[in-house]
């Protein structure tokens, strides 16, 4: 409020400190917003992403829950019906699986099944990715699965910067919504005002602008993608970077114009290849700019088995600069 | 059976009390007969014989107290107050109907009412009461919720994550189990090693009572005591109303299915909770024959009035309709 | 066994009575294959597609389970890696949400996770598809979520023949196996051959040859894209049909194959279209026959919003012969 | 406290219960130091405190009997009979593990000592429990499974149902309970309305009881009842044993945590479940301290061997490793 400019511009904070902060300042804005989660409460989450919140805002407003997923997104659900603004959380993306049903057949489906009435405003906030040695079940990024779902909306910020205006229109938002953080990303630091501040849902961020090829990066790939790219500007090859940071609502559109200028594409996630997000975004690019690819659209992804846990495996099994510069260099050098 | 207690309950609660479930039984049958015809589509399941559930639950909540519900949810929602013309014309998948064709019978809802919708996933609506009831001690409305579910619903997890959250919470929940005897075409037997749902109620730390439901007298006792239990701040209740489905799990046949007797559903029959009531009520000289007779008559009325309303309604609009009311638009 | 071929032949029945009697002949040749499921027991199943197994086979091997899919799941994971074969059926395709857990956590990463020791011979059976005024729980098809599971082999068979033989595969198959009929397709009629015979798993069908387009239709699309075929035949336009059959592993080489020779892709799947198993066809076509397109290859799915309850929004809603020849016409006069 | 049935129990049940505690022990303190060296990767949750839990169990189960378990895994596997050095290499994310390293110390598991499988997702190993037991009865074999999981489990779906379909199918299935109080940093009492989990044993039609989870003998005594039980075909059985972990949820921090006061964590501490048998053993005369002593130099020695291997032993290679046993091939 009375920071100035100068000081803002300094304010370099983690990932995880800007989620933190950003949830305490919509909690103190909008007293219809509370929290509700696996020791979320007294603990201040498994990741100290809810710190000092309980403390500040009570138990009413910092809820610890049982573990039951189900019922945790239930909660939320009700609670939104009823005008609330709840956000609710599952420690891991992986636990999805247990509370699926209320997110893509109830939340998302409740509006449309009853006729309009059911506005949800709730938030569903997770953490996803590899690289943890945390194994099969606690590693995965399931975003595909969501994208797949009318009603959700579905949110993946890949900086600090980004979570705070990301999260800040999720909570605002009067759909469900997921936020997806990485958990290896969680003491990534970067410049983070005070404040609130909304980024759109649904507003691809050209992070870096090229000419030669296009990177489309999800979540904690497009840190990958710049290392990718600053190697491979060394070779004269100028790399566009965009990350859609809404996965759901899509910006196919900023997609498809850097398409037709770059005319090569390398999409990279985190998740498995097959059946990846990377496949719809493929389709749509050459949907809509089928004339002006030079080369097939390369998808860069995990390989089709689960997460690995010995850090031999998972090393190579996240994809990472390497994966990416091997995917730009195919889409340059194409064997027709 | 309740007979006794009836004096306490005022005419009105009574006269109340016999009303929603002879709203629900017409509906119902005229919904059923729809159904055969092949006038309403998709699956049907009829609440004929477990009136007493809904309405003794209703009628001791208050309009702004909500209510989640089940596949069956048709009883639940004339009990919360529904209109007859949005429900029939929903049931037909009319533009005009509550959820603008897009839900049907199986989804019917009046979120304005406090009904939070039917569900065509067992046991999935007992979390949204808790989220409810949530936000009811949340905004210290004093409000309560109710939630309808049925004795199989009681086997699966949502059910059980719910009830426990509820109680961890202290919620102003009311559990209202509809134990029916069967899930679809199992009977309960095969698939619990209980006999009483209200045994689960010690799980969670909730009181669990068990009740005739075909006596809408006694349901609507058990419901007002675990509502002003719930309404002071004493947390959830358990209610197992002992009921039974005179048809089958869906459409309307009563006799000749494989997995129940006609036997068995004639004795249940002899304890229709309308007619059962109805007896009551004219020996308690609450209400005479001809007087129930005048509130069908009128009540008959309206559901023909909305079976015409429903009918002449127009279909949604692919064009204009298919892709609206998948999100809410920023404001 | 004893049948002449000339029986054999003139055999048909429907599409159900084909589970049946393979469910049957399958548990007469194996002692270890059992049955369990919500009412797939005494009465034999909602869609009686489980009729007369429990009256042959008895209580222990055709189980009538509570409604618990978790339970039902993890009951054929814990049976099957004790060396039984179990079939464990979910009654709608929708109710894998409540599963998903069970399905993709522990079922499909148990063998990866324990070095290899757990084989799980478990074949799950469900119904999908809309059509029958069944609303948005009801009705869906949501096999795009199962592909992206790396350790689940994912089955959905357009006709009571190839019904028969994928169900054999899936059950003799020592991996978890989900198998999907069409809930609209139980009365559709075919020859089928008395006695067990398989139909391998990761092998596509052309079930119609053809020149100018080829149209990949997975499950009813199927009869649709045929409808479209003749249709558009008598225009002149020729139309190579291809069904997957298996989604999982997917018989990329055949597809390929097809646009090399026809050039012009057109993918249908029931399924909403953002995200669908469409999205991983197109982006696998065009990563290996990208030179041979003349058209972007397009994908006809359901729009996205959830399955309306009216039949007056769902049969639009539903992909038809009509969005099919939408869609090849789409293909053959593009505008570019 | 079991001091008098002790009699009844042979020297060599005894000895037995003893070894496998102190075998968890050691494997366990081992672990943690390594894991706090980062020679570790990933989360590592202990068991020291609980030994009594695991051990007591499974010297109640024969060699064929089946347990599944929990995040918390390492000491059921030991306890079932599980060989240090695969165990160790598999914690190191090592080509010789128990799981070729795919699965470290959350998935930890042998299968062919009838150990299913530590588990990521709290409550999930229960159903195979009840699938294992559904095996045991369906082919006749008298065998039996026992699934292991924390208090915390119980308020998942998972387990619900589980427990439900055990019963309704009267599987041979022993629910073990761990309730150590809490679940990662939340205590029960802010997530549970009651304080016994055994009370949910009567919301499924089976016979509940608690035991002191600190006294293996206790456990043990419980455990071979229901195991008879179970045998018997007299079907499932719950056992709450009241434990608690020594450690942090993860990692080795016994104290300084703000969720649990120190003081809490001494009192715990006191009641060594080693320690208190070591002494019992002594006082009856079955074991010196001498002969304990020797017993645990023994078994460290072992861990030391088991660490050698681990350190030793190859990492898994992503070329040839990393796509195999996501599919068992046709044979
Ligand atoms: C998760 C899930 N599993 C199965 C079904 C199919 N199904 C619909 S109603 C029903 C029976 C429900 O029984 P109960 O809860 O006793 O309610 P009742 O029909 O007797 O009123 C079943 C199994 C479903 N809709 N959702
Ligand atoms: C479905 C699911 N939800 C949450 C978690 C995170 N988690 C891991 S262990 C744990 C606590 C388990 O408590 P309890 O069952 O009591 O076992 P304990 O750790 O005390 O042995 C939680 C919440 C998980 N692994 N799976
Ligand atoms: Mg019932
Ligand atoms: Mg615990």
């Amino acid at each position: 409020m009375a920071v100035t400019e100068t000081e803002t511009e300094e304010r370099v904070i983690r990932y995880n400190e800007a989620f933190t902060e950003t949830l305490q300042e919509l909690m103190r804005e909008d007293p219809d917003i509370f929290i509700a989660g696996e020791d979320v409460g007294r603990y201040g989450g498994v990741f100290q992403s809810f710190a000092g919140l309980n403390a500040e805002f009570g138990d009413e407003r910092v809820v610890d829950t049982p573990i039951a997923e189900q019922a945790i997104i239930g909660l939320g659900i009700g609670a939104a019906a009823m005008g609330l603004r709840p956000i609710v959380d599952l420690m891991f993306m992986d636990f999805v699986m247990v509370a699926m049903d209320q997110i893509a057949n109830q939340a998302a489906k409740m509006k449309y099944m009853y006729g309009g009435k059911a506005s949800l405003p709730l938030t569903i906030t997770t953490t996803a990715g590899a690289g943890l040695g945390a194994a099969a079940q606690h590693s995965q990024s399931l975003e595909a699965w969501l994208i797949h779902v009318p009603g959700l909306k579905v949110v993946y910020p890949s900086n600090a910067y980004d979570l705070k205006g990301l999260l800040v229109s999720c909570v605002r938002d009067d759909n469900p919504t997921i936020i997806t953080l990485h958990k290896k990303m969680l003491g990534s630091k970067a410049h983070v005002p005070e404040g609130l501040y909304e980024i759109p849902l649904g507003v691809a961020n050209i992070v870096r602008p090229g000419t030669d090829v296009t990177v489309v990066a999800i979540g904690k790939m497009v840190d990958e993608a710049k290392k990718a790219a600053d190697i491979l500007s060394e070779e004269g090859i100028d790399i566009e970077i965009i990350d859609p940071r809404s996965l759901l609502p899509f910006d196919t559109e900023t997609v498809v114009q850097s398409a037709k200028k770059t005319n090569r594409i390398v999409i990279v996630h985190e998740a498995v290849r097959n059946g990846g997000i990377g496949a719809e975004i493929a389709a749509q690019i050459q949907e809509e700019a089928f004339d002006y690819l030079d080369a097939p659209i390369a998808r860069v992804g995990a390989p089709f088995s689960p997460v690995p846990f010995s850090p031999a495996l998972e090393m190579s099994y996240v994809p990472s600069a390497e994966s990416i510069i091997e995917g730009v260099r195919g889409v340059l050098h194409r064997i027709a | 059976m309740a007979t006794k207690e009836k004096s306490k309950i005022s005419k009105e609660v009574l006269l109340d009390l016999h009303r929603r479930m002879v709203r629900i039984r017409l509906l119902e049958e005229a919904a059923g007969r729809l159904a055969s015809e092949a006038k309403i589509p998709g699956f049907i399941h009829l609440y004929v014989g477990e009136e007493a559930v809904a309405a003794g639950g209703c009628v001791a909540l208050t309009e702004e107290d909500q209510i989640t519900s089940t596949h069956r949810g048709h009883g639940h929602l004339v009990a919360k107050g529904g209109l007859f013309k949005p429900m029939m014309a929903e049931f037909m998948g009319r533009a005009t109907g509550y959820c603008k064709g897009k839900g049907g019978s199986m989804h019917i809802s009046d979120l304005d009412l406090g009904m939070l919708g039917a569900n065509g996933i067992v046991g999935a609506g007992v979390p949204h009461a808790v989220g409810a009831a949530f936000a009811n001690k949340y905004r210290k409305n004093n409000l309560v919720t109710m939630a309808f579910f049925g004795d199989g619903a009681t086997n699966i997890g949502a059910f059980h994550e719910a009830a426990n959250m509820a109680c961890a919470l202290h919620l102003p929940v009311i559990f209202m189990c509809e134990n029916n005897e069967y899930a679809e075409y199992t009977p309960r037997d095969r698939v619990m090693a209980i006999t009483d749902v209200a045994d689960r109620a010690v799980a969670y730390g909730m009181p669990g009572v068990i009740v005739d439901g075909m006596d809408v007298v006694a349901v609507y006792e058990a419901a007002k005591a675990a509502v002003e239990r719930a309404r002071n701040g004493e947390g959830p209740s358990m209610i197992e109303c002992k009921t039974y489905r005179f048809y089958n799990h869906a459409g309307v046949n009563a006799f000749g299915t494989p997995y129940r007797t006609d036997e068995e559903v004639r004795e249940w029959m002899e304890r229709d909770p309308v007619k059962l009531f109805e007896a009551q009520l004219e020996l308690a000289k609450v209400l005479t024959t001809e007087e129930a007779q005048a509130i069908h008559n009128e009540i008959q009325g309206e559901v023909d009035e909305a079976i015409e309303y429903a009918e002449a309604s127009p279909m949604p609009d692919p064009l204009t309709d298919m892709l609206t009311d998948v999100y809410t638009e920023a404001s």
